[in-house]
């Protein structure tokens, strides 16, 4: 799975794409983020809020209890501040 | 027309009314966002999702486009390093007539605003730091539900 | 900042914006009305209350300034012999955030048709008329009432 | 009274101003109007319709049930089409 990080999501992890794959007990994006929590000091600190965490699956913005299902590509930050 | 730039060069603002304003439409309607300098912000920078960004901003062209009947609607937002005075998104709207300009024009930028993967860092002098999204945001972007 | 000019030369938009940009306002919202020439029309002419016509939009303009906290307003009404593709009125305001720039650029352009002495005649080619009042019109103005 | 008109009214009178002093019985514009119907054909024409016509005195917009009073000019015109 191809996971990519912005703003201060980014920031704490220290890498904007990585490639990982979840555990199979890994089912939607609130489980991936508590996973996500255990693999570094770096992830721990960026995933320690998930209230202030927003997602995307395949590029389209989703809330965190959806399933992963086959995502590709799913995408980790905090709410978005354009415009 | 839709037209749908994501850019780090500066927003060239008569160019992009000018495309407007040969669409044939009778109203043409703008919002146009410039960072703002009065609170101590030397510098603003925008980060965004490449890949996705360009087609959020186009599927809300295309609902507002049939939403308004609009003849044309350019979605303009510059990325990378900005300072005060800088342009940072550009909304442009053409119509027959000037409501359905106007009213797409808001909805675009109201929905911008929560829609498209943007994130904005602020400095002031030595510190940075992201900023928060604001509800009045997703309250103005409702709205229009 | 208000600034209102009633002229028989071309809008010149870019130089409107910039002026309006430099208030240091956040937002600057536009609305752009274009002779439209897909109805047959060849020319426009646009005749006015001269020494009423500048009194009426400042007057616009003052209110608008207060009821939304603007930095800046700008109404260009063009007056004479226009073409399809010619901008008749330029509408521009300036505040720190969009809602307060986009609702109070939408007052301004509602309220100036019914509030401003202006009086477009059609010219198709031989044939040329004086336009009607829509009734639409005094009902978009009502609605800021 | 300067007395002033604008588009179709001001073609149709065949001049856009001037100087006219109506008798005391004149009291508000829609008197003026039945009183300037009466000075040439082409008044006659341009104030047949009083309901399609507006005014201003001392450059404001009034209905046309407003009293002259000490008017110093006062236009004549159709409903206003600008923007």
């Amino acid at each position: 799975m191809d996971l990519l990080y912005f703003a201060w999501v980014r920031e704490r992890i220290g890498t904007g794409a990585e490639r990982r794959d979840p555990p199979e007990a890994v089912r939607n994006v609130a489980d991936l983020i508590d996973w996500l929590a255990t693999l570094s000091p770096g992830h721990a600190e960026a995933m320690r809020e998930p209230e202030r965490l927003r997602a995307a699956i395949d590029q389209k913005f989703v809330p965190l209890d959806t399933l992963l299902g086959d995502a590709r590509e799913v995408a980790i930050f905090p709410p978005v501040t354009g415009g | 027309m839709i037209r749908v730039s994501i850019d780090d060069a500066p927003i060239e603002l008569g160019v992009e009314v000018a495309a407007l304003e040969e669409r044939g439409a009778g109203a043409v309607a703008t919002f146009t966002g410039v960072v703002r300098g009065d609170d101590g912000v030397t510098a603003l920078e925008l980060e965004h999702y490449p890949g996705m960004t360009e087609g959020a901003l186009i599927a809300l062209a295309e609902v507002a486009m049939q939403r308004w009947s609009l003849l044309g609607v350019t979605m303009v937002h510059r990325v990378g390093v900005m300072v005060p005075g800088d342009r940072i998104v550009f909304i442009g709207t053409a119509a027959e007539h000037r409501r359905e300009a106007l009213e797409a024009c808001a909805y675009l930028i109201d929905r911008l605003k929560t829609d498209a993967p943007f994130w904005k860092r602020e400095t002031r002098g030595d510190a940075a730091r992201w900023v928060e999204a604001r509800e009045s945001d997703a309250d103005a972007a409702g709205r229009w539900d």
